[in-house]
């Protein structure tokens, strides 16, 4: 075996694609099985973001914690939220991670430090700058990661988060998701400065830029962020330029997208073929160990659907339940 | 110069807060002859509504105070004297009183401070101390009580002795720490307080658990006791209105408590809503949870009494009282008869557990006796 | 010990206390020390009418001044409480809540029942309510109904220092999001209150006076108007039954029926709009609840259905007041009491 | 017919992550179309009319257009017609590669580039003997020169339209080429080729030492930083010299016996402590192949290309290998032949 070039571990190498390969799964399955009328509500599916909440994750621990979006899945996962829970929670069952009463905009799992997909835009932020006011209170050396679409990235509670970070100094990390689109909207007409390090640079803080669709950019950037977040060196935003795969929400036609767009996107920006390409031809991982893992992380979402199919509902009692603690 | 046959009947003061009260009725009627202890009409504060008792003799020659209507503590409100004291002397006297000023003043100005606090090895300790002269007198509340449970009994008390009472830790506005929650750590607390206030030797009145307390420490340090007044007292038995302790641990509401205090009393329409109020600022007190508690499991668990000290008292020598309200519905009153033997047995028909203060002229009599003898 | 202090120094103390209590309370707000970063002095304010005054001398940098930015650092507070501290926030005048609402009714409220019952959040956000201060429209205004409109927010309106004190040292140690809403015109009232800690339990109404005749509840500034008006009325020989409701989220519904059930005769005062407010709540249920036991048509009083205006003259109309709550138990006792009255 | 000027204004240079290693500067996009009006106003000052430019979507565009709206409304006729390329922006390196190539082909005289030395390598690897004139908005900026980009606007503008004789307006640069496996792969670079040891791409910027082993430099400034600084601090080879210089570096970074170690601003505000082993001159038109097997190509500072044992690499320096608008000279030449006062006067009248 080739000396390995990369700057983590094969063991590691093969938990990133692992996640990377089951948030694409889990979401292939959710755009088929929606198609089919199984799934009530609505969602946002993140594939062909997996290289982003994979490259920054893989640099947490439980006590960190992150605020995302309403495209939550791929965040969730990576996180180490229970993908039988989180299927079970998008089926609507009493089993699901909150019981069958978020859905697939908001699944949290506190215990992993994931505070939550979030339906309302940018709302992420302010509440990140409080789990990383609680770390420092605590200095526990915890980390906040908030995640924030181009077009949330508008949201004044966005904006005044950077300001609030910069001014407290808190350990937050601003991880803007830019794959070109709010909902339909082209992120060059709506974003009047046109570069969120431009509006990380006006708050004080450093921003940076990085390829989203290459875990590697993603992982080595955040590193660097996230390592300063934790030392007391401030807040930070980093923007991934990446792609989405599929609509903004599942039904989406996307007819404001180019002709060959999103063909062309899948041919060459695909992240997970540009990991698995890269360990391979650099030797350190064979194809069969990442296809064993394919078939692995199939058979889990095969599971997964099958139990939330199987998972009871939420009853009557479970309707007045759990408004408050006491009340 | 006023007739000094002519003797008024003011609105009392009953405590530190009270300004005023109502007349809420007459239980004479003009004319009446009256005898010293005659209840002589109902008077109704925020805190109880208590019976006013006659402290002179003489015939009721005026009623003055309306009923439903509020007066000033020290307000003229009836007038005493014998038959043959003129009709226009008696006026001229209304006429001339008024009620005295600057002695009344804004409660503290009258004897210094009511309340005193003591720092001893148990904690802050909360006290009143009246009177100057005499044998001094301990006076020991109950179970969730306070000092001003001796409301109607202190100043009584104090014409011809040194009285102190105190609320014990974890009660009232002492300390909320109980070090040890058993009948010795709280009999310990209060030997504490004596040596901090300088007294070797108190007449002890104990109402309630504050009277199996006081029967502990005249076990535990005899010479520190001269004498005990058992009022209504825990340790003569092992019956307790469990309902009551469990009641009063967990009422957190008005509509909670209010039923639990009525219990207390035989008329359960001396329960004011003040009076619950108070208590229930007591209880929301941070740690009077956790001491009332941990008290109630160490002294009252499964709503039995944990001590019964019969046995012991009736072998000590001390002078003993046991007062006792006959419709006792916490304590049951045939408790007083654990000790018929070796003490006096007073059972006061018409009274329930906090006795001290629903026939308050009787009870200050026995205590005053019992202590004089002891003396 | 107990003493008299003001509802300000009572609200001070009990976050004096609890920060002392709980190394996980801290408290911040604009301006709540003031002088933050500036050449003069520390703790320059204390809060805009110096209601934290002190507390940065005693509790340092957990006391924090923030931008003027509310959905931030309101949010920040809700997300810090969703990670185990108990955070104060104040939002200087509530009226400002809707700069921020969304962090509180979309995600602070909402927390528990959106993620199954997994998430506490135990945030205070206090702040001023009411008119009568001549500071107009946007700093004036009783919002108390939209709070008590959104599941999953407990609202409390002290009327005194004694209340205040208990109330504010529950909300710090309850485990759901309270809105803590502070009368302006209250700051000052002093009252008896122990130095001791203390908590007051929630949807524990309290009855402030006794009557047979008719029940008023009331909430805040208008209790005392309702005290008053009660005072009045007792030299007529009508005896009102007070009830100060304390928490408005959770209601001690119970308090209110029993007492109707026995004087058989409500007035229900607010200082919030006409529309949709805790009168009309208190009216529907009773109605709904206690209909047999009415005697008369329940009367509403309640401010205007206006913004709160500016000119003292038209400010002291705004407000209820103990004579227009004295009007409306006569109209509960007049035979025509039930007789139907449009009211602005 | 007056000359055409393109321009090639990258978006997203400075957004690396030395913005959070180190305090690099980032120069916001409005600063970015700042610059452009400015050059623009300066080219049409000289008489440029039109002027093409690469089309993006990071924003430099729309409000260069802004800017030259306002000015319009205010009537005023100071900027030159703007026209983008017709092609499609996918955001990459790509589309630099191709603007250029376009406006080659469309025949623009000089093409003014806002970039770094990467921006600068990708206009570089496609515009032929179009002169270059950089405008440095990026990291390092070994290559552009930093001035007041104003002036650079103005040379370019006397540059093309013939007031500055060719000889003097324009100058040879050299770069390295990059030839993998026998020209399957090529690339270049302007300033500094830098061998790692590590083989992913990653975040592309170049800012750690303990995996560098090799260096080579097409000029050796000790005014810059990067990682030519390294050589600069050595030995100072001239732009305009033949030949550059070549750096071993020790493999464990550190400073064992025998090893010359130095401390160089290897990314702004960033100096680091390196171990050499050797260097040398590397002259021009010569292969050279290096000793690390393994690793990632860094080009004018970022990472490009790796390479494993199998691959064979080689470095050539190439003299005068592209032009680029001396702006010194220009503006020397303009100011001793009052190239820009109303009526040219002789030089003794100016007393």
């Amino acid at each position: 075996m080739a000396q390995n070039p990369f700057p983590l571990g094969k063991d590691e190498l093969l938990k990133a694609y692992r996640t990377m390969r089951t948030i694409r799964e889990f979401e292939e399955r959710l755009h088929v099985d929606f198609a089919k009328g199984d799934i009530p509500g609505f969602v946002h599916l993140y594939a062909g973001e997996e290289a982003c909440a994979t490259g920054i994750m893989m640099h947490l621990n439980d006590n960190d914690r992150i605020a995302s979006t309403h495209r939550g899945h791929g965040h969730c996962i990576a996180k180490g939220v229970d993908v039988h829970a989180m299927m079970a929670e998008i089926y609507g069952r009493s089993t699901g991670a909150c019981r069958g009463k978020g859905g697939s905009m908001h699944i949290a799992d506190l215990s992993k430090g994931m505070m939550g997909a979030n339906g309302i835009l940018g709302a992420g932020a302010p509440l990140i700058c409080g789990a990383a006011l609680a770390a420092k209170v605590r200095g526990d050396r915890g980390v906040g990661i908030t995640f924030v679409g181009d077009g949330a990235s508008n949201q004044g509670t966005f904006l005044e988060s950077l300001n609030l970070a910069a001014v407290w100094n808190l350990p937050v990390v601003f991880v803007v998701e830019n794959n070109g689109y709010a909902e339909s909207t082209a992120m060059e007409w709506a974003v009047s400065c046109d570069s969120y390090v431009d509006r990380a640079t006006g708050f004080g803080m450093p921003g940076v830029t990085v390829d989203g669709t290459d875990f590697f950019a993603v992982y080595e950037a955040a590193g660097e962020i996230i390592r300063r977040a934790r030392d007391g060196g401030g807040p930070a935003l980093l923007e991934c330029n990446m792609v989405r795969f599929y609509g903004h929400f599942e039904g989406d036609a996307q007819t404001y997208r180019a002709k060959g767009e999103l063909e062309a996107i899948r041919a060459s920006r695909d992240c997970l073929t540009i990991l698995s390409e890269r360990v391979i031809e650099a030797g350190v991982i064979g194809r069969d160990e990442l296809q064993a893992i394919d078939r692995e992380v199939n058979a889990l979402i095969e599971d997964a659907v099958r139990a939330a199919k199987a998972a009871p509902l939420p009853v009557a009692d479970d309707l007045l339940r759990d408004v408050y603690v006491s009340y | 110069m006023l007739n000094e046959r002519i003797k008024p009947i003011v609105m009392p003061k009953w405590g530190l807060s009270m300004s005023e009260g109502k007349v809420t009725g007459w239980l004479k009627r003009p004319g009446s002859t009256i005898s010293i202890g005659d209840e002589l009409l109902e008077v109704e504060t925020d805190k109880i509504t208590n019976v006013v008792e006659a402290g002179e003799t003489g015939v009721l020659r005026r009623v003055l105070g309306e009923p439903g209507t509020v007066y000033p503590v020290k307000a003229l409100i009836a007038v005493l004297a014998e038959p043959d004291v003129p009709d226009d002397d008696i006026d001229a006297f209304i006429n001339a009183y008024a009620v005295p000023a600057g002695e009344d003043g804004d409660g503290e100005a009258e004897a210094g401070p009511q309340y005193h606090t003591a720092e001893t090895p148990a904690g802050t300790i909360r006290y009143a101390k009246r009177g100057e002269s005499g044998p001094t007198i301990l006076l020991v509340h109950g179970f969730g009580g306070d000092l001003d449970n001796w409301l109607f009994t202190i100043d009584a008390l104090a014409e011809k002795a040194t009285v102190y009472a105190l609320d014990l830790p974890g009660h009232g506005q002492s300390t909320k720490q109980i070090a040890d929650a058993s009948l010795s750590g709280l009999s310990q607390a209060v030997l504490g307080f004596l040596d901090t206030v300088g007294v070797e030797r108190a007449h002890f009145v104990g109402h309630s658990m504050g009277g199996a307390v006081s029967m502990r420490t005249a076990l535990d340090a005899p010479g520190r006791v001269a004498s005990l007044s058992l009022i209504a007292s825990a340790g003569l038995g092992e019956q307790i209105d469990g309902g009551y302790i469990q009641g009063f641990v967990g009422a957190t509401s008005r509509r909670d408590l209010k039923p639990v205090l009525e219990t207390l009393f035989a008329d359960r329409g001396l329960v004011s809503r003040q009076m619950v109020d108070d208590l229930l600022k007591y209880k929301r007190l941070d740690g009077v949870d956790e001491a009332l508690r941990a008290l109630s499991a160490s002294l009252f668990a499964e709503g039995r009494q944990a001590s019964v000290l019969v046995s012991g008292i009736a072998d000590a020598r001390t002078p003993t009282l046991v007062v006792w309200g006959e419709e006792d519905r916490v304590i049951p009153a045939d408790h007083a008869q654990a000790l018929a033997n070796t003490a006096q047995v007073a059972v006061i028909p018409g009274a329930g557990h906090m006795v001290q203060m629903e026939a308050a002229g009787k009870v200050n009599a026995l205590l005053k006796e019992h202590i004089a003898k002891a003396s | 010990m107990s003493r008299k202090i003001s509802m300000k120094q009572a609200i001070n103390e009990a976050l004096d206390l609890e920060m002392r209590r709980d190394p996980t309370v801290i408290v911040m707000g604009e301006d709540i020390v003031g002088g933050t970063g500036a050449q003069g002095e520390d703790d320059a304010w204390g809060g805009v009418l110096g209601v934290t005054k002190g507390l940065y001398a005693k509790h340092g940098d957990r006391l924090m001044d923030t931008p003027l930015s509310e959905s931030a650092y309101i949010g920040a507070a809700i997300g810090a409480a969703a990670c185990g501290l108990r955070p104060v926030a104040e939002l200087m005048f509530l009226d400002f809540m809707g700069v921020c609402f969304d962090q509180i009714f979309n995600q602070a409220a909402k927390f528990r029942y959106m993620f199954g019952g997994k998430a506490e959040t135990p945030v205070v956000i206090r702040g001023m309510v009411g008119a009568g201060f001549r500071a107009a429209a946007q700093h004036s205004q009783m919002l108390t109904p939209l709070f008590t409109h959104i599941p999953g927010l407990k609202v409390v309106c002290p009327s005194n220092a004694y209340d205040a004190k208990g109330l504010l040292i529950q909300s710090i140690r309850d485990n759901d999001p309270v809105i803590f809403c502070e009368h302006k015109n209250l700051y000052g009232l002093e009252c008896e209150v122990p130095a001791e800690s203390y908590a007051i339990p929630f949807g524990e109404a309290n009855v402030l006076r006794d009557g047979d005749d008719v029940t008023i509840v009331s909430y805040g500034l208008t209790v005392h108007r309702a005290m008053e008006a009660a005072t009045a009325l007792a030299k007529d020989g009508t005896e009102a039954e007070v009830i100060d409701l304390r928490t408005l989220s959770p209601i001690d519904w119970d308090t209110i029926v029993e007492s109707v059930e026995r004087t058989g005769r409500l007035v229900v005062v607010d200082e919030a709009h006409p529309r949709c407010n805790l009168a009309t709540d208190i009216a529907a249920f009773v109605g709904q609840n206690a209909f047999g036991a009415l005697k008369a048509g329940i009367q509403m009083v309640t401010a205007p259905h206006t913004p709160v205006p500016f000119a003292p003259s038209l400010e002291d109309l705004y407000v209820p007041s103990a004579d227009s709550i004295a009007s409306a138990v006569r109209r509960t006792l007049s035979p025509k009491g039930a007789s139907p009255r449009i009211a602005a | 017919m007056a000359p055409v000027v393109g321009i090639v204004a990258n978006p997203v240079s400075a957004r690396d992550i030395r913005r959070v290693v180190a305090n690099a500067t980032s120069l916001q996009i409005a600063d970015r179309a700042n610059i452009l009006l400015r050059v623009l106003a300066a080219l049409h000052a000289c008489g440029v009319r039109d002027v093409l430019m690469m089309p993006e979507n990071g924003g430099i565009r729309a409000h260069v257009d802004r800017g030259m709206m306002r000015a319009r409304a205010r009537g005023e006729d100071i900027y030159p017609a703007l026209h983008p390329v017709a092609m499609p922006v996918t955001g990459t390196v790509a589309d630099t590669h191709r603007a250029t190539a376009e406006m080659r082909r469309a025949g623009v005289a000089a093409l003014v580039v806002l970039g770094g030395d990467g921006t600068h390598r990708a206009v570089a690897a496609e515009c032929g003997t179009v002169p270059i004139a950089g405008i440095s908005t990026g990291t390092n900026n070994a290559f552009p020169e930093h001035r007041e980009p104003t002036i650079t606007g103005l040379a370019t503008g006397l540059a093309v339209t013939g007031r500055v004789p060719p000889h003097i307006a324009f100058i040879a640069n050299k770069r390295i080429d990059v030839s993998l496996n026998g020209g399957a792969v090529t690339d270049m670079a302007l300033v500094d080729v830098a061998l790692v040891t590590e083989r992913y791409i990653g975040a592309r910027a170049l800012w750690r030492t303990e995996n560098f082993r090799e260096l080579y430099v097409t000029f050796a400034d000790p005014e810059v930083i990067g990682m030519s600084a390294i050589a600069g601090l050595l030995e100072p080879v001239g732009r305009d010299e033949s030949g550059g210089l070549m750096v071993r570096l020790s493999p464990d970074g550190d400073c064992r016996k025998g090893i010359t170690t130095l401390n160089a601003p290897i990314a702004p505000g960033m100096m680091a402590q390196v171990g050499v082993t050797d260097w040398r001159r590397m002259p021009a038109d010569v292969a050279f192949v290096p000793e690390v097997a393994a690793g990632s190509v860094a080009l004018d500072g970022e990472r490009e290309l790796s390479f494993t044992e199998r691959d064979r690499l080689s470095l050539t320096l190439r003299d005068d290998a592209f032009r680029t608008v001396n702006v010194a000279a220009v503006m020397r030449h303009a100011g001793q032949n009052r190239l820009l006062t109303g009526t040219p006067v002789p030089v003794t009248a100016a007393f």
